[in-house]
């Protein structure tokens, strides 16, 4: 998806015809599904956790930057209740549904485009995500939080394969309360690796992870597991 | 749904290929190879040697299958290191079964006549029950499969929570020290033990009786000459258990001719009368059977006391 | 929200009043903000990041589960592209953006609510999204899943007496993908039972273990067994 660098001028004229035709390609290949470009987009950003800068929008979507700004310009117009571009709908007085804000915006923040939440709803949502919230870690949390804790940096599939359940909710937890933290990817995998936050240091009250226990006291016999492990991964 | 037999071609075997036995090169030769992976256990091979010749599963002689069913099975045993026992032997109870019903074929068909006809008319029936049932299964395997490979095509928004709203969650409480923390971690790090795999009989405590033993107790009351009733024999017998030995025990001697019996009529009481001359008598000279037997000896897991 | 318990019989109905009363509060608070108690309803949607039941929505709006249904039902509609009710725009030949389908869709799955990319932009949106990629599971482990969904709670043995073959192996996989669980222990054997997660209803896309296809049709009867017994004996 990305280009190369080191391209002679020549060359890179060459590239930008046959792309610039790519790309047109792609574009007719967005306008067959339906809800065409705009919808396509609008799957991207809707779950997307990290906001996405348009041009690697436009590279997934295998369009040009121009289509996709215009694109997230309409879809932000759109959301925050402006009549979209819409040459037959023009009419004054015309307010119905399709023309009120939507509950989510599309905001480009720090270069980047994600949706989030409309902040004129800031308090019901807040109300929500606090409703049924627990001031306590749950012992799956503990437990997942503890062989992070030992095992850094570590994939949710590995941590899985030792508590031997799905962890994925439970590192979503760990990661909103701050507790650890994505550290890049697994250079083999590509799976995401996790470790613990400064925040997880300073609520244990030590320094830094070296500061943590040994484990070896409380379980005689250690040494092996990580080949126990790894021979149970299929 | 069925996934399709692979044949000869690319259906070498995989773990044929790691193996570098003279035996698997001549068998790759045969005419129909499978995959090893391609099945999930004996039905589902089962299920596709049916296939493969287009047999209806309800009306599937079985007989035609069951030669390469065999020849499937000598050339697992010839991997062996692939496979696993109660793997294997799953397989091969099939194919015994599978062999018992060919067998059952050759010879001329006729009326059912005696217990081994019907245990074999069980064990097809059974075979069928089984073989149609996993067969829905996998029908139902394949739906699911495609189910969850669509499903796959759909992402859910699971966005981390906006900085704003997560500020807005309660302080933690946090009571672990590190010490704790550790002992949690070595508790979440510890293999986990795999679950066992049979019915534990430790939680039952039937007390060991010996049969012996009772033969050496009701033997010493009876040398004393009197005939006695078996109510009076078994008397002082605490449990079910020690009544059951006493009287097998009885039996034995029996046998051994050194008691007899006297029953005027069915149900009535039992005089059991010392015969044996042998003042010298003792439990040891009790038939030899029990040892052989599965539960040496006692009823329950019996230690020998007189031993 | 909740309701205390001792309350004589003229207190319950003063407080199922005064709830009465909150609700429609609550209504009319939405009501005033832009968008209106729809928009609101997708500022939640935008933040949850597992199914969210109705009543759990409707207590954070401060609604009627009957109003969050209806709500869900119409959000529902639309994002799929068919016209929401709107008493004022039923002139004929409207079909302009508002009615094409949204790159996302809404929908009940594990018995809650959570918006989805539309899987006809699956493959783009799988160019942004590495994460819940899962790999394809073996024949094994379909197998055995689909009878511990059919069967459930289910001893690992019952299964491998169905299947005809161990799976050990193959029901921890399934455990780590935290597609099954433990469900407790048989009362008789002792031996562990398994049941299907939400996680599996949710990546099935349905709202209950009811919904699984039938077994049925493709399980004929076993009545029938002695007909074939002489049918294949000649």
């Amino acid at each position: 998806m990305r280009q190369g660098l080191n391209l002679t001028e020549s060359e890179a004229g060459k590239t930008a015809v046959s792309e610039q035709k790519t790309l047109q390609d792609g574009l007719a290949e967005l306008e067959a599904l339906p809800g065409g470009p705009r919808a396509a987009l609008e799957a991207v950003l809707m779950v997307i956790d990290q906001p996405a800068t348009s041009e690697e929008l436009a590279a997934g979507l295998n369009v040009t930057v121009a289509v996709v700004e215009d694109l997230l310009q309409d879809l932000q117009r759109e959301y925050s209740g402006y009549t979209v571009k819409a040459p037959d709908v023009d009419a004054v007085g015309f307010a119905d549904a399709s023309t009120a804000p939507r509950g989510f915006e599309l905001r480009n923040v720090a270069g980047g485009w994600r949706i989030y939440s409309r902040s004129d709803f800031a308090d019901i949502v807040g109300r929500f995500v606090l409703e049924g919230q627990t001031t306590r870690l749950t012992q799956a949390a503990l437990e997942t939080l503890a062989v992070i804790a030992y095992r850094q940096p570590v994939s949710r599939a590995r941590v899985s394969a030792i508590r031997g359940v799905n962890v994925d909710s439970v590192v979503r937890t760990l990661t909103q309360r701050g507790l650890i933290e994505d550290s890049g990817n697994d250079p083999e995998s590509g799976a995401v690796l996790y470790r613990t936050t400064s925040y997880f240091l300073e609520r244990m009250g030590i320094g830094s992870v070296a500061e943590l226990p040994q484990l070896s006291p409380h379980l005689p016999g250690l040494e092996g597991i990580d080949e126990y492990y790894d021979a149970s991964r299929m | 749904m069925v996934p399709s037999l692979a044949p000869t071609s690319e259906a070498e075997p995989a773990a044929a290929a790691e193996t570098p036995d003279a035996g698997t090169s001549d068998s790759r030769k045969a005419g129909f190879e499978v995959r090893l992976a391609n099945f999930t256990g004996p039905f589902d091979l089962l299920l596709g040697l049916i296939s493969k010749h287009k047999l209806d599963i309800t009306e599937v002689a079985l007989a035609t299958v069951t030669d390469e069913f065999i020849k499937y099975i000598r050339r697992l045993q010839e991997l062996g290191e692939e496979w696993a026992l109660d793997e294997a032997s799953e397989f091969l109870v099939i194919a015994a079964t599978l062999l018992d019903l060919k067998a059952a074929r050759l010879l001329p068909a006729g009326e059912v006549e005696d217990a081994e006809d019907i245990a074999l008319l069980e064990a097809r029936d059974l075979l069928f029950a089984r073989l149609l049932q996993y067969k829905a299964f996998k029908q139902i395997a394949g739906i699911l499969g495609e189910t969850l490979e669509q499903e796959a095509r759909r992402y859910p928004r699971q966005v981390a929570l906006e900085g704003h709203f997560a500020a807005l969650l309660p302080e933690l409480v946090w009571r672990h020290s590190p010490e704790q923390f550790a002992e949690l971690a070595a508790k979440a790090l510890k293999p986990k033990e795999a679950a066992p795999e049979e019915v534990g009989l430790g939680h039952l405590h039937a007390p060991p009786v010996s049969v012996k033993e009772q033969a050496e107790i009701m033997g010493y009351r009876l040398k004393l000459g009197a005939p006695l009733s078996f109510q009076t024999l078994i008397v002082d017998a605490e449990t079910t258990l020690v009544v059951v030995a006493r009287f097998l025990a009885l039996l034995e001697m029996f046998r051994d001719r050194v008691v007899a019996f006297e029953q005027p009529e069915p149900l009535a009481e039992l005089t059991v009368r010392w015969t044996g001359d042998d003042a010298e008598w003792d439990s040891s000279s009790l038939s030899e059977e029990y040892e052989a037997g599965p539960e040496p000896d006692g009823i329950g897991s019996g230690e020998n006391g007189s031993e």
